[in-house]
This record gives structure tokens, sequence and C-alpha cells, in this order.
């Protein structure tokens, strides 16, 4: 499902042309962050932050160990394992590089 | 002639676009697609409650968060004058290729062959009123 | 999933997931923030969700509202998980 | 009723209308594309502004991209926004390092280079549609 | 797709429509669409009077997702039917965001009406 | 008892063209096509109110309006309602295209009566209208907010969504 | 949501709606409303038709809602949050 840098992928402009390695592809940074604690922060201004352990094609993700904090910098949690649906979504930061 | 054909023949003009949050942008719009994003250029954002003004080189925007687009006034004559020519350019070939005498009735009879095939909702209207699931039901 | 991943023994994807915890206690937080616990009966790929013997939760508190069967429509779903 | 004026403006404005076709390309209407308008290429390794649905805003150097839009964007900085207002943009921010950003959730994209902000333009000038 | 078929035998009765601003819009309902938009004729509001040009305004397109209820007349509905055609799903995916119509039938109709 | 049928299809005498028209009956386009090139009011979600000529539309409900008017109706001064209509401002402003998930309808304006309901009402500049109604909106907001934080604490959930002031 | 049927573990939810038809229900409305009446049909979408029903409206200030009768109501699903069973 996420594709390797190498293959030649068609870019934006709808251009079959081989990629450099310097292009990188979004959903592939989501499955290297794959068991590093990430921040998901929702277009509704809420956040969560936990241990990315899977996603599917709509980037719904599951998370581990997860706090929420809403807008206020209230926080909730930590909740065990949790499928956090990925409509909201707005970024996926992957804090620890 | 479709809004988004009337849309891209509004090209190099000035627009004034707002979106939903109550944004609106004026620039020259470069280009649009038929999912109505667009691309501007030499754009002045205004925020919400027109407090802060930005000026912007260029920008792209979704065309699924666009509220509505205030167009030029020539675009409309513009586009008809468009759409005539090329009326006038179909019909000119038509002729030319040995088409039937009256064209318009020509593809008329071929598209309905084509509706009865879907199977559409008009035939079973006849028999008594049903709220069919299946898919068939004539929406194509 | 992709074949190259360096952690893939730890990996669970959103189906995996949910076929995992079908049957079990879940509690359902809608996008108000209002919560649902209930045993997980079945779920779809609209993420509509049907559980029983359900308890509401406002802000963590029981709220005493209690439903034998409840059917939860998935686009108020913001996040599924494990009691 | 509405073809006859529009044949008496036609010649009026003939001579415009023949450059017009000049410059776009053939006197056939092209319908809207198809494929995508915008080429990130272009704004690949350079700083660029993203807006969201529901208000939030970053700023980062863009450094991937697919065809969904999701991007990838290196050193981003998120400008807070006023809890009472989420329409009034606050000075603070706050740096969230290497991002994916989600396509659908997307609202607009541009350069951060050129861009500033100014006084009303408006009020001088007659709001020119 | 099932109540696009309800609707469209509900044709020329007349049904309350209360929209999620809480309006309500009594008239004749004349057409329907698989987005359940409505046309309805011969209009008139039931509650507040908040756009007094309505009243010189005879038929109406309101949009779907506007709408909360649709107040109906119950010997118009044919319960057994409605519960046999629900119950036999399977349930197949809402529309897809594709237009239901083919662009070129579309543009033939317009381009005959001359726009 | 199933519902009487509308419309029967009289058998032959209806030409293609009807035939045609009928198979086409019930889509968005059909609801639309009857108000082309005719005076129509639109109220978009946002609470605007517009008024213009329909020149063209697409399947999803895009409109595109021409020698478009926007007007403002307010109630009597100083009322921070909008439910008796005393007061009205309007803005000449040309052509329109509006994205079709912001309308909330659409009317056929009756050109004879169409101006009888202002007579009654009060003409003031557009933009005094304008600025007054942003102000009545603002403090609107603010109330649903306050309302949608009380309803939350009893897990019910206010619908209101700022853009949402129709 | 009648107790299921062991040999069709996997149902969908909205196949287990089927079982609530002719049945009353308790619909959760966003807009701070509750309506319950015998469900006569419904769609993935979560449209429904209910009979007899009774319309519940939540004020701010005060507990108890306001009721609204209605023989006949067609429902449309993007209001919907939730349905459960009523023992009537």
């Amino acid at each position: 499902m996420a594709e390797v840098a190498t293959n030649p992928s068609v870019d934006v402009t709808g251009k079959q042309e081989e990629v450099t390695i310097s292009t990188v592809l979004p959903l592939e940074i989501i499955d290297k962050s794959i068991g590093k604690v990430v921040t998901v922060l929702l277009t509704t201004d809420k956040e969560f932050t936990g241990k990315l352990v899977g996603f599917d094609d709509f980037v719904n993700v599951v998370l581990e160990d997860v706090t929420e904090t809403d807008s206020e910098g209230n926080t909730d949690g930590p909740v065990k394992i949790m499928l956090l649906n990925g409509g909201q979504i707005a970024m996926i930061s992957s804090t620890e590089d | 002639m479709l809004p988004l054909y009337l849309l891209n023949s509004a090209k190099s003009q000035p627009i004034l676009v707002e979106l939903k949050n109550g944004e609106t942008l004026n620039g020259l719009l470069t280009n649009c697609d038929s999912w109505m994003n667009l691309t501007l250029s030499e754009v002045i954002q205004t925020s919400p409650n027109a407090e802060v003004f930005t000026k912007i080189p260029e920008i792209y925007i979704r065309g699924s968060h666009i509220k509505y687009l205030r167009l030029p006034e020539q675009t409309m004559d513009y586009a008809k004058e468009q759409n005539m020519i090329n009326m006038e350019q179909r019909n000119k070939n038509q002729n030319r290729r040995g088409g039937r005498p009256n064209n318009n009735s020509g593809n008329f009879n071929r598209r309905r062959n084509d509706n009865n095939r879907g199977g559409n909702y008009n035939n079973r209207r006849g028999n008594s009123s049903n709220y069919h699931q299946s898919h068939g039901a004539g929406d194509s | 999933m992709s074949e190259v991943s360096s952690n893939s023994s730890i990996k669970t994807d959103p189906s995996t997931f949910l076929s995992g915890i079908i049957g079990s206690k879940v509690s359902v937080k809608l996008n108000n923030g209002v919560s649902y616990v209930g045993n997980l009966q079945s779920i779809d790929g609209f993420m509509n969700i049907v559980m029983d013997t359900t308890a509401e939760f406002i802000g963590g508190a029981a709220s005493g509202t209690k439903y034998g069967d409840v059917f939860i429509r998935g686009n108020n779903v913001l996040y599924i998980s494990k009691v | 009723m509405e073809s006859k004026e529009t044949a008496r403006d036609g010649n009026q404005n003939n001579r415009d209308h023949k450059d017009q076709r000049r410059r776009n390309n053939g006197t056939k209407q092209e319908g809207p594309k198809r494929e995508a308008i915008l080429d990130l290429n272009k704004y690949k390794d350079t700083q660029i502004k993203v807006e969201f649905i529901g208000g939030r805003q970053i700023v980062g150097v863009l450094k991937g991209f697919d065809q969904l839009m999701n991007l990838v964007l290196e050193s981003v900085e998120e400008t807070l926004r006023d809890p009472e207002d989420p329409n009034v943009l606050t000075k603070d921010t706050r740096s969230l390092g290497r991002v994916v950003v989600r396509g659908p959730s997307l609202l607009t994209i541009s350069p951060l280079d050129g861009s500033e902000v100014i006084d009303n333009p408006f009020v001088a000038a007659e709001v020119q549609a | 797709m099932l109540f696009f078929s309800f609707f469209k035998t509900l044709v020329d009765q007349e049904v309350t429509v209360e929209l999620k601003n809480d309006m309500e819009i009594k008239g004749v309902l004349k057409s329907v669409d698989q987005y359940l938009n409505l046309k309805l004729d011969n209009i008139s509001c039931t509650n507040d009077v908040k756009y007094p040009h309505l009243n010189s305004v005879k038929n109406l397109f309101i949009r779907g997702s506007t709408v909360r209820y649709i107040h109906l007349n119950p010997n118009s509905v044919d319960c057994t039917l409605l519960q046999d055609a629900s119950r036999r799903g399977p349930w197949f995916k809402p529309p897809s965001k594709g237009c239901p119509l083919a662009h070129t039938k579309l543009q033939c109709i317009i381009d005959r009406l001359n726009i | 008892m199933s519902a009487p049928n509308s419309r029967s299809i009289s058998d032959g005498s209806s030409n293609a063209e009807d035939l045609y028209l009928e198979a086409y009956a019930f889509t968005t386009a059909a609801a639309l096509v009857g108000s082309v090139d005719r005076k129509i009011f639109l109220l978009l979600r946002d609470g605007r109110n517009l008024f213009g000529v329909l020149r063209t539309f697409d399947q999803f409900a895009n409109l595109v309006l021409q020698d478009t008017t926007e007007r403002i109706y307010l109630d009597a001064e100083g009322s921070k309602s909008l439910e008796k209509p005393a007061r009205f401002g309007e803005t000449y402003r040309g052509v329109f295209m509006v994205r079709g998930e912001n309308v909330v309808m659409m009317g056929a304006v009756d050109i004879d009566h169409e101006d009888e309901h202002l007579e009654v009402l009060q003409n003031i500049p557009f933009e005094a209208a304008e600025a007054e109604l942003k102000a009545i909106q603002r403090e609107r907001v603010q109330a649903e907010k306050q309302k949608t934080k009380s309803l939350l604490s009893r897990g019910l959930i206010n619908d209101f969504t700022k853009s949402d002031l129709y | 949501m009648a107790d299921v049927q062991p040999q069709q573990k996997q149902e969908e939810p909205l196949d287990l709606i089927r079982y609530q038809l002719d049945e009353t229900v308790l619909v959760k409305l966003r807009g701070a409303r509750e309506m319950k009446g015998k469900l006569q049909g419904y769609d993935s979408h979560c449209n429904m038709v209910l009979s007899d029903a009774t319309e519940y409206i939540y004020a701010e200030n005060q507990d108890k809602p306001q009721g609204k009768s209605t023989d006949m109501v067609f429902i449309r699903g993007d209001s919907v949050i939730l349905i459960s069973p009523v023992a009537e």
C-alpha cells in the first residue's frame, strides 16, 4: 500500500517520471512512524498523542497509550488502545526525529 | 454552457472567491479543474471578519470549500459567443460528413436507445408503485 | 500493508483491531465528547456500531442513561477504544 | 430573446474576442481539466503556507507529496489562534517538526515567499469584482 | 435509493418540510431527486416569516441536506410495502460523488434549450 | 393500497421529446431547468438572500446567476432578532457562481409581485445593513456556543455550525 | 438488535436494525432532539420513516423536554446520532 520511493510514480502533474529519492511519499512517512510516538492533530482543534500501531488507506489510525488534548489544553486519558476515525485528521507529526 | 465551462472561459480574468469560512480571495484565475479546485495569481486574501489583508503571489484553493465566486460581467457574453461558434462548427462538420437532414433528431434517437438499455425507472412506472430496493431501479 | 517496515511484528491495522475487539467491552467516543460504553456486537466500513448493555458517559462521568441495544451512526464516531 | 442580444453585441467586441482566441489555444472550448492543476514540484524545498478546514494554519518546507495532495513538510510552525475567536491569529507559534498533511483536510496552499500582510486595499479603490 | 422511489410515489401529495433552522414549509411535492432535493409547489410558511419575499414565490427547490423532517399524510404511505423494501437490503453503497447523469446527456438537454 | 400514481404514460401520443424528458423527470437538472433565464431568489447557508436571473446549472446544483442583487432584511431599529423584517438594504453584485452545497433553497420569483413586500419596509443603505447584520450574527454565534456547552453537559448535541446562519 | 442468531455471527449493523422494523424505537438526533415512534422504513444513510411518533425537544434551561406528536414523519439520516429499541 505504501509505494517504495524508487519505483517510477506518477507525480502530481500526471506525467510518469522517475521519482528522485528527495520526493518522499506521505503514506510512507506514516508507515515509517509505526512503533513511534506521534501526535495526531484534528481539524477540530483536538490532539491525540500516542504510539502509532497501524493505519489503513483512509488513514484511520490505531494508537496505544493515548492522551487526548483539547483546544483549552486540558488532557484526558491515557487510553490503552484506540482506533481513531481518520475523517477529521489534519496532520500527523512524528515528534521523535 | 455548464458552470465549469463558464469558469474555464473566465481564465486570466479577475474574480472574487468566498470560502465557506467567510474568507474572500481576489485574484486572477489561472487554472481550474472539474472539482472546482482553483489557482489564482496576484491575490488579496481577506480574513473572515475583514480585519486582516494579505497579498499573495499565487494560491491553490480546494473547490469543496468554496461558497461562491463572483465573475466579471463580460464572462457571460464571451462564453456565449464561444458556445455559438462551437455550435456553428459542429453543424458545419456534421453537413460535411453527409449528416442527417436534421442533425438534432439524429443524435436524439441514438440517445433514447441507450436510455432503454439502462432499464430506467420510466418503464417500471407502469406497474403498481413499489419502493423497490434493487440496484437497477433506473437510477443509472 | 507495505512489505517493507522495520517493526512489522507489533503492527495492527484498523480492520485487525476491530475484528479483535468484537464481543468485548468497548468505549465509543462521539465527536461532541459523549462516550458510550458497552459490548461491541458489530461494526461496518462507515464505522456504524451496534453495542448492547450500553451506558452513557459525559465528561468521564456516567450520566445515568442506559440503553439495551444501541446502533450508533458512524459519522459521529471520533474513536473506539477497548476498555 | 437571449441569443439576439449577444449577436448584436458580438460584433462590437469582435476585436478583443479575436485576440482572446489567439491567447488560449484553439477555438475548441475545453472544459475544466481532469488532472491536477498545481505542480507541487515547483514548491519542493521551499516554504509554503497551508490552511486547513476548521482554521488551522501552518508554515513549513515542502519535502514530498502524492496524487491525493497529502503533503510532507519539515520544520513546521503552527500559528496558534485565539481560543475565543478561532478566526483571530495570535502572534505565537509552536513547532511541530516533520508533519504529514492530510489532503482531504487541506483548504489552501500558497508560497510564503512574496506573501505579506497589507492595509485594506479596498478602502481606496472601489470594490472591483 | 429506497426513499428516492418512496418519495416518487408521493408526488402531488401535500407535505410539510421542517428545515434544520426550524422553518416549516407546507407545499405540494412536485419533484424529488436521488439526493432527496425537493421541489414544492404553492408553498406557505407555517411558522415565522423570516423571509418576506417567500410569499411571492410559488414553487421552491429545497436542498435535501437542509431538511430535518418531512411530515407526511399517513394514508399516502404503504407501511407494509416500505417495511418489506427496507427488510430486503442488501445495503448497497450510497451513490458515489459522481454525477447521476452522464455529462453528455445533460449537455444535450441544455444545448437543446439553447442556454 | 398503493399511492395513486401521479403520471400515467399516455401510450404513443406523447412524442419522443416528452418521453425523453420524462425519463429525466426526477433529476436535479429537471427540477432546475424550468427556472433557466428566469428571475429567482436564492437563500444560502450563510443567510445571504440573492435575487438574479438563473443562467446555467449542473447536476450538483452549482448555479450561475446574472444581474444579481444581494438583499439584507433587518428587524426594527435596535432589535437583535431577525423575526419581523421592518428594514432592508440591497446592492448590485453582478455575476454569481454558487456551489450547490451552499444553497438552502431556490424559488422562482413572480416578477409582478416580487416588490410588494418591500413597499412595507424601510430601505436603508446596504453597508449599514451589512454592518448591523454582522453584529447580530456575531452575537448569535456566541449565544449558540454557550448553548452548545450547556446542552453538552446533558449529553445533547446542539446542531449549530458557525457557517450556517440561514 | 434482538439477540443475534448464532450462525450469522458477523451481521452488519444496518442489518441488525431490520429486527426493529414495525417496533417502537427511540432515535437520538442532533439539535438536542429525540423522536420515539414505530419504525416503518430505513436505508443505509439512516434516513427513516416513523409512524405515530412523538418528538422531544430539549431546551437549554429546562430539564423536561417539550413534546410534539406527528402521525407519519420522514427523518433525514444526517441528523441521526443513535437508535435504540424501546420496550413499549
